[in-house]
């Protein structure tokens, strides 16, 4: 049951956000005909457009159209470039979602490691240390610092490629290699705010009762490092997930610091363009995946704590 | 135990080697590699819609068309044999074609193409673009396979030069056939050096060398276009080698680069037919309003945004003809000099003397020159003298939506057009033109003279073009700023490249190092 | 106040937060030159005794653009929590004091749905699609930072819910809760009263990082120019102006606005820090822990 | 000396805080040793100093000698050998004792694999067995539970479990039973004797409560402010205490006295409830509620009356429903059915007119803890908050409040953290008198407070029930306290009043089965010995 109620609330989010969006973009601006013929187009071709398209019918009827073709048509095609929504999302989703995704593991990675080095030398220097990298990364801006490394990794040590993405054709290596940059720059704020969290949380559950008990029985410290991470997770996770879908915000700014290719440049570029299906579809899209990565947490959440998951 | 600058230096050295395996100079099949990073997506490849000059840089390497533009702006044949036998009256214009030459289909070009293409262009139902440019043409003839003849209503001077890039060739039915490729994937469609292969919307477009090409075969196998809207980004992907050529770079960049040497070259050239200004849109107010043009015309230094912005890569003139063409009228260009007072003045004699105020559009991508810094200063210059400027930053297709539309108040951008010196003007002030929509402006006496140029002979231009000059200085339809240089920019891997007058990136003459 | 003496990493925090103030207070009265004005002949001087911080592409001096994008920056970071925080505050103590009724499970629905918008790519595409320029609503005018500061404000409003809720659903089952509405005190006189100040220490905390993530919301949509306009500067996009230098090393275009982000949102993250620490009760008893 | 542990005057300070000063002691093997005292004496930090559990931040000095070895000078490794398998420790709190995440199962499968060679199988049969040994029954099925699926009582079984699953020599048990319910109390204790005396296990056993202790322990040690005050015999201890101090603990131990010998004067009921009954939805959000309809009975319905000027105490175990019927009492809730009648009248507590005239009848006087008064407010700010309910001319001072909870009023401009427990609950009775009401309610009113400080609290309501002709009402798990003051007892079980008459009646002639198990599982002293002296 909760499962279920978790899964209409995703449903519901859907809904309303791809409401307001469609709101917004059907009051706001000009007209998508004017747009799309441009030039010196006459009135008529004008009114022929906009009934073709069904833009003279009232919003809630346009909204619920939209709505019963989504599933069979997906997303329409767009005003500006007459190319289909559906292609241009597939063409740049998976480099969105491989440049997350790595950035996800860096700071998955990188907190776990420096938040349990952090937590085990509370006030010695591992712990001093960990705290002014991570407070100094959730107090740099991203895409300042991807700028930077850029100029210093890419341009003057050539170690990894500045800018755009090596196709994974010519290797595995290269490929990742010239996402490597930009991911550190989505990771680093997230790195900083994880380790945080994953310190805090394990330095909470290392003063609970239990972990009093593990030490009292004489368990070995791996055991007991199992104890404490398993009980400090949730929060954790909890983190991560919502993390991995505001990432996809940060790679709007990244992905166009980094000349790729990718949903959120498209984004950035359809909206430079008013192209309002393409803009529709893509925040939808990064919508559905933020709420998939909530309602991902919350069920693991459930899972990892046996209180909720009877 | 490695130590620590052990490890430091093999890191190093691994990094070192791996990054040389992102140089694209040859593909993993052996193919000869160029990459030209461009600011803007071409939003169609259909050589009769190009709006933007980097897409023109594309489609000009997959079309041809009669004649061309020397490096040094003189026009020669291309699919003409020579240039082309002009009647008397310059009503008739006979073309012979080259023989031999193959579309990337496979079928032989003849004048039945040329004729095909000519007229599904005219043709009004299918919109293209430049189409007002063409309308003296009343019918094209074919009189032989490789003959063809074209027919005018009114005698039109700026025809061949125009036929240099607006227009492109491909097979008769083609259009019928494949109405969407020419779109987005144009293969098959064109006579010219390179190929379509593939495309990415907002990362790249690839084109193969055609090997049954007609003329000298290029120097490369594959050219690819890396779009990146970032100025830096097209920099770093130059500095880093994964690109070979800079479309579009900051002048600052073209300038440091090319002096600091580092492997890096670059040459400019006076480009032919070209414009930086500030349209504005005489139908709308607040410049429907002589006296407010002339108060933003005047309020600020030309020559510091020449000099200063552009470290030269731009050349002043405030009545469109450039300061260099013996065309140029300085009489009239001072007479929009700087001159706060007489800005003020002018403002102060305007309907909109109390609440100036304007909006600037401007392309956010570098179209032909980055024109940022440029609608900064002039926000902070206007500013100066009382007009409040909103910048308004719009991708370069999105600009172009607002030009046709006729929705911008003014827009800051660079005009490209032919070598003919009445182009721009006739593009901008004829009625009936395409950019005429953009700016709203006509005037009987210059309408008389831009068509009375359209009849004259080259060496009877100059009191004509005068008297235009005079016309511009007097109503400010536009706020010209000055003419774009061309300037291209390379790594070391390339070891020649002819600068086009044209502006776009002259891809096919680059010679690679071996 | 005296307590904060007690946490210098609070201190430390608190000096950057008010340094920062002051520089924006003082922008209008310290003899800066116009951060606007451009003077065309002085473009790219590196640092001197002229100019502190250097000029830049347009000869702007930079110095007067960093303490007058303090205004800009601070006051959108500031503007959005106070949205976020007003919104949030009051639907989760209403909320917890109607625990169980239609109207706490509708409230805490409707946080539900505005927590699972992105921040960042909402904020993006809005400003995107209704544009940069002064937006009508009725009869109101909208700068697009006051839009800016309300779309963001009203995306920060969930997370702050959901903690005054939660805190308050706690400090509600408290014995000195009945004890106040034994005698008929409102139910809004104690949510305000008595609620509210004992739950602020960890909400203080919260909207001091929220700040600094303003900051740098506010930074990024500046730097894809879709934040505050020109010519009014503010860090981000002071760094969006000095995107164009990043290789030609002219570093003081770049340096000084992303130190002044970095100083602050370090300010603000210190500050919470600091008040988390002074105000967590585990922090004080601390439990038994191994000393092996 | 055949010493299983000794303890040579050690020392522990946690910076300026002395929490134990040169404590002496010594445990032989099979020994049953209990330390005596108050919060705050010290007894804890001793019995963590021999696990060496404490915080880094605890300096100590002095020797504990393990079996001859000193725990002060083992190495980490030694140390994690010694933990668990020579010596192990249970805590107070069985539901934050066991790590929440993992089955019952696997956590002593673990503390096997720590100190024994067992394979997994041999490890599973092991635990199935160390649960049946703690009373566990259905022991194979418990391996697979969670903690927070088991009741407090099973709970500490299964601590009890981990503590003796590699056969420790030393058991110390840091208020096992605190957090019991009593009758759970009285098994786990009992648990803990017989494990102990089958096993030949020295017992180092925590608690505040000296009755507890009495009926089993070998020795008493009593500790206040860090120190041992006195040591000896269990029987000596309890029967002739030659410290002060424990003269004073045994004093305030609340036992059942025959309380008014004559015969309880009729007087008329103030308050009676018809057929009261509270159910609370299960489903705790209001979407939920519209499928899943079903309740939980807090209260099934009960008739009660009190009588005016007298004391009823109302007595039950958690979750017996007690402070429902509190709340329903004073209107803080409202009844799911049935009605409250005030002298005859139905109750309005709703709106703010019937809340006032309410408030100026019935008071309340909460459990005493911090949570008691706003923490942010100064103790004046309480008392004059309380008083809203009055016109301004019947409002009394503060100051004169104070006096009449014998406090002085010096103390009224300081914050609730500034006094100490008692002191908040003599403030938490005078904000209950601001409005002179006639009949007050106390809800578990000494069970956050120390035993020494209980009798100055009870004896205070007790003062000011006579003096101000109050009808008092006294809610309580603890029979003792019930029957030290009350004129009338109700004993509630599960929601329901399992019984109710004259206090002597009650506890002396129980009608019910519960009644008397209550009262026989109330720790008793020397007096109850004679139960711990076999093997149940």
């Amino acid at each position: 049951m909760p499962v279920l109620t978790r899964l209409a609330s995703a449903l519901m989010v859907l809904f309303v956000v791809s409401a307001m969006i469609f709101a917004l973009t059907r009051l706001g601006g000009v007209s998508p005909a004017r747009l799309v013929l441009g030039a010196d187009a006459p009135a008529e071709s004008l009114a022929a457009f906009e009934a073709e398209h069904g833009l003279d019918r009232p919003i809630a009827v346009q909204y619920l159209a939209w709505l019963r073709a989504l599933p069979a048509e997906g997303f329409a095609r767009s005003y500006v470039t007459g190319q289909s929504v559906n292609q241009r999302l597939a063409e740049t989703l998976p480099l969105t979602l491989e440049l997350v995704t790595l950035a996800f593991v860096l700071a998955v990675v990188g907190s776990v490691a420096l938040g349990s080095a952090s937590a085990y030398g509370e006030n010695r220097w591992p712990d001093h240390a960990v705290r002014i990298l991570a407070m100094a990364a959730l107090s740099v801006p991203g895409f300042w610092l991807g700028l930077l490394l850029m100029r210093l990794v890419g341009v003057q040590l050539g170690w990894l490629p500045p800018v755009g993405v090596i196709p994974w054709a010519r290797g595995v290596w290269p490929h990742l290699s010239s996402l490597l940059l930009p991911a550190l720059a989505i990771a680093i704020y997230y790195i900083g705010a994880m380790s945080r969290l994953m310190r805090a949380s394990l330095i909470d559950v290392l003063g609970q009762d239990y972990t009093r008990t593990g030490v009292a029985l004489g368990l070995p410290a791996r055991t007991r490092y199992v104890y404490t991470l398993r009980n400090a997770l949730p929060p954790f996770v909890s983190m991560a997930a919502m993390s991995y879908g505001y990432m996809f915000g940060w790679a709007v700014i990244v992905e166009m610091v980094f000349n790729l290719p990718g949903l959120a440049n498209a984004l950035l570029t359809a909206i430079f363009q008013r192209d309002y299906p393409m803009i529709q579809a893509i925040v939808l899209l990064i919508t559905l995946v933020f709420v998939l990565a909530s309602t991902a947490a919350d069920l693991i959440q459930r899972a990892l704590n046996p209180r909720l998951a009877t | 135990m490695l130590s620590r600058r052990h490890f430091l230096a093999t890191a190093a050295s691994l990094t070192a080697s791996l990054a040389g395996g992102f140089a694209t100079r040859v593909d993993a099949q052996g193919r000869k590699v160029l990459v030209a990073t461009i600011p803007s997506n071409p939003s169609t490849l259909d050589p009769l819609n190009q709006s933007n000059h980097d897409a023109m840089a594309v489609s000009q390497l997959i079309y041809q068309n009669l004649l061309e533009v020397d490096v040094d702006g003189n026009l020669v044949p291309q699919l003409a044999v020579d240039l082309p036998e002009i009647s008397e009256d310059r009503l008739t214009y006979t073309f012979r074609l080259r023989e031999g030459v193959r579309f990337h289909n496979g079928a032989p070009f003849t004048a039945a193409d040329v004729k095909y293409s000519y007229d599904y262009m005219l043709d009004p139902a299918n919109e293209a673009l430049r189409r007002s440019y063409w309308t003296a043409i009343e019918r094209v003839e074919v009189l032989s396979d490789y003959e063809v003849r074209f027919h005018l209503s009114r005698p039109y001077r700026p025809l061949l030069s125009s036929m240099t890039k607006y227009m492109g060739i491909f097979p008769q039915g083609s259009r019928e056939a494949a109405a969407d490729a020419f779109q987005s994937a144009p293969a098959g469609l064109g006579t010219g050096p390179a190929i379509f292969s593939e495309a990415q919307t907002g990362a790249y477009v690839e084109l193969l060398r055609n090997p049954d090409y007609w003329g000298e075969a290029p120097d490369w196998d594959v050219v690819r276009f890396e779009i990146a809207g970032e100025a830096n980004a097209r920099l770093a992907a130059l500095m880093s080698g994964t690109a070979d050529v800079v479309g579009g770079p900051a002048a600052r960049d073209f300038l440091r680069l090319t002096a600091e040497g580092g492997g890096f070259s670059g040459a400019s050239k006076p480009a032919l037919g070209a414009a930086m200004m500030l349209m504005h849109n005489c139908a709308k107010a607040p410049f429907d309003d002589r006296n407010f043009r002339i108060a933003v015309a005047r309020a600020f230094d030309r020559a510091a945004i020449a000099e200063r912005i552009y470290g030269g890569l731009l050349e002043e003139t405030s009545v469109l003809v450039p300061t260099a063409s013996a065309l140029h009228s300085a009489e009239a260009d001072a007479r929009l000099s700087m001159d706060l007072e007489a800005a003020r003045a002018a403002l102060a004699d305007s309907a909109h003397a109390g609440n100036a105020a304007f909006e600037l559009t401007y392309p956010t991508d570098a179209y032909l020159l980055d024109v940022r810094d440029t609608a900064l200063y002039i926000q902070a210059a206007l500013a100066e003298v009382g007009i409040t400027v909103t910048l308004k930053p719009l991708e370069t297709g999105q600009m172009f939506g607002d030009i046709f539309g006729g929705n911008h108040q003014s827009v800051l951008w660079a005009v490209v057009g032919t070598t003919d010196p009445t182009f721009i003007m006739n593009a901008l002030f004829m009625p009936g033109q395409s950019l005429n929509v953009g700016t709203g402006f006509s005037s009987e006496a210059l309408t008389a003279a831009i068509e009375e140029s359209f009849a004259a002979r080259d060496e009877d231009l100059a009191p004509i073009l005068a008297r235009a000059q005079a016309i511009l200085a007097d109503e400010a339809p536009a706020a010209f700023i000055g003419t774009p240089k061309a300037f291209n920019l390379w790594g070391a891997d390339v070891t020649e490249m002819p600068v086009n007058t044209g502006i776009t990136l002259r891809l096919r003459d680059v010679k690679l190092a071996a | 106040m005296s307590a904060l003496s007690r946490s210098p990493v609070a201190l430390l925090g608190l000096a950057l937060v008010l340094a920062m103030g002051l520089i924006a207070l003082l922008a209008p009265v310290l003899p800066l030159p116009s951060p606007t004005a451009t003077s065309i002949l002085d473009t790219y001087l590196p640092p001197s005794a002229e100019h502190w911080f250097g000029t830049d592409a347009l000869g702007r001096d930079v110095l007067a653009r960093t303490f007058w994008g303090a205004r800009s920056s601070l006051a959108i970071g500031l503007g959005i929590v106070v949205i976020g925080m007003v919104l949030g505050v009051s639907l989760g103590l209403a909320a917890a004091e109607a625990a169980g009724s239609l109207f706490e499970e509708l409230a805490m629905r409707l946080v539900d749905i505005f927590a699972a918008i992105p921040v960042l790519i909402w904020a993006i595409a809005v400003v995107g699609i209704v544009g940069t320029g002064a937006t009508q609503i009725g009869p109101v005018s909208l700068s697009n930072e006051a839009k800016l500061v309300l779309l963001v404000g009203v995306l920060f409003f969930p997370g702050i819910a959901r903690i005054t809720y939660g805190l308050a659903l706690a400090e509600l089952k408290q014995e000195y809760v009945d004890a106040r509405r034994l005698p008929g005190t409102g139910s809004a006189a104690i949510l305000f009263g008595d609620v509210l100040p004992n739950i602020l220490s960890p909400l203080l905390v919260q909207a001091s990082v929220l700040v600094g993530i303003g900051i740098i919301i506010e930074a990024s949509l500046s730097f894809v120019g879709l934040g505050v306009q020109p010519p009014m500067p503010s860090w981000g996009s002071m760094l969006a102006d000095s995107k164009q230098t990043v290789f030609s090393g002219e570093y003081w275009l770049s340096l000084f606005p992303g130190l002044a982000i970095f100083l602050s949102v370090i300010g603000f993250n210190l500050l919470g820090d600091g008040l988390r620490d002074l105000f967590d009760p585990r922090r004080r008893t601390r439990l038994p822990k191994e000393t092996a | 000396m055949d010493a299983l542990l000794q303890i040579e005057d050690l020392d522990v300070r946690f910076g300026t805080f002395h929490a134990v000063r040169g404590v002496s002691l010594h445990l032989a093997r099979g020994e049953k040793l209990a330390i005596i005292g108050e919060s705050g004496s010290g007894k804890s930090v001793t019995a963590l100093s021999v696990m060496r559990l404490l915080d880094g931040a605890a300096r100590t000095a002095g020797r504990i000698l393990l079996q001859g070895e000193d725990v002060l000078s083992l190495s980490a490794s030694a140390l994690r050998q010694m933990r668990g398998r020579r010596v192990a420790m249970v805590f107070q709190d069985p539901m934050t004792s066991l790590n929440p995440v993992f089955p019952v199962g696997r956590q002593i499968g673990d503390v096997l694999a720590a100190h024994t060679d067992l394979s997994g199988a041999a490890r599973r049969g092991r635990a199935i067995d160390l649960l049946a040994q703690v009373g566990i029954r259905e022991a194979e099925r418990c391996l697979t539970l969670y903690p927070h699926e088991l009741s407090g009582g099973m709970r500490q079984r299964v601590m009890i479990a981990l503590a003796i699953a590699c056969d420790p020599a030393l058991l110390i048990a840091d208020e096992p039973t605190t957090a019991l319910d009593v009758t759970v109390q009285e098994q786990i204790t009992r648990l803990l004797v017989d494990l102990c005396r089958a096993r030949g296990i020295g017992l180092l056993f925590i608690s505040h409560n000296l009755d507890l202790v009495g009926e089993f322990a070998d020795r008493i040690a009593v500790m206040h402010e860090g120190r041992i005050v006195e040591m000896g015999e269990a029987a000596q201890v309890m029967g002739a205490p030659r410290a002060e101090y424990t003269r004073k603990l045994l004093a305030a131990i609340p036992r059942i006295g025959l309380p008014g010998e004559g015969r309880i004067p009729d007087t008329p009921v103030v308050l009676e409830t018809r057929a009261v009954s509270r159910a609370y939805p299960r489903a705790r959000s209001a979407v939920a509620r519209l499928w899943d309809r079903r309740q939980v009975q807090a209260l099934r319905p009960s008739d009660l009356q009190v009588h005016a000027g007298q004391v009823l105490g109302i007595v039950g175990e958690s979750g017996s429903g007690k402070s429902t019927l509190a709340r329903l009492l004073i209107g803080l809730d409202l009844p799911t059915s049935g009605t409250v009648l005030l002298q005859g009248a139905p109750l309005k507590p709703r709106d703010r007119a019937g809340r006032r005239a309410l408030s100026r009848r019935i008071q309340l006087v909460f459990q005493g803890s911090q949570a008691s008064l706003n923490p942010r407010k100064t103790i004046r700010r309480a008392l004059s908050e309380a008083m809203q309910a009055l016109p301004r001319a019947e409002r009394r001072s503060p100051g004169a409040l104070m006096e009449l909870v014998r406090l002085d009023p010096a103390l009224l401009d300081r914050y609730p953290h500034q006094l100490s427990g008692g002191q908040r609950q003599r403030v938490g009775i005078a904000r209950a008198l601001a409005t002179s009401p006639d009949i007050l309610i106390a809800d578990e009113p000494t069970s956050a407070l120390d035993v020494s400080v209980q009798k100055e609290i009870i004896e205070l309501l007790q003062a000011l029930q006579r003096d101000l002709g109050m009808t008092l009402i006294v809610i309580s798990h603890d029979l003792g306290l019930i029957g030290t003051i009350c004129d009338r007892v109700l004993v509630m079980r599960a929601g329901a009043i399992v019984e109710t008459g004259e206090a002597r009646q009650v506890l002396t002639h129980p009608a019910t089965d519960y009644t008397r198990a209550l009262l026989a599982s109330l720790p008793k002293g020397l007096a109850g010995r004679a139960r711990f002296a076999s093997p149940a």
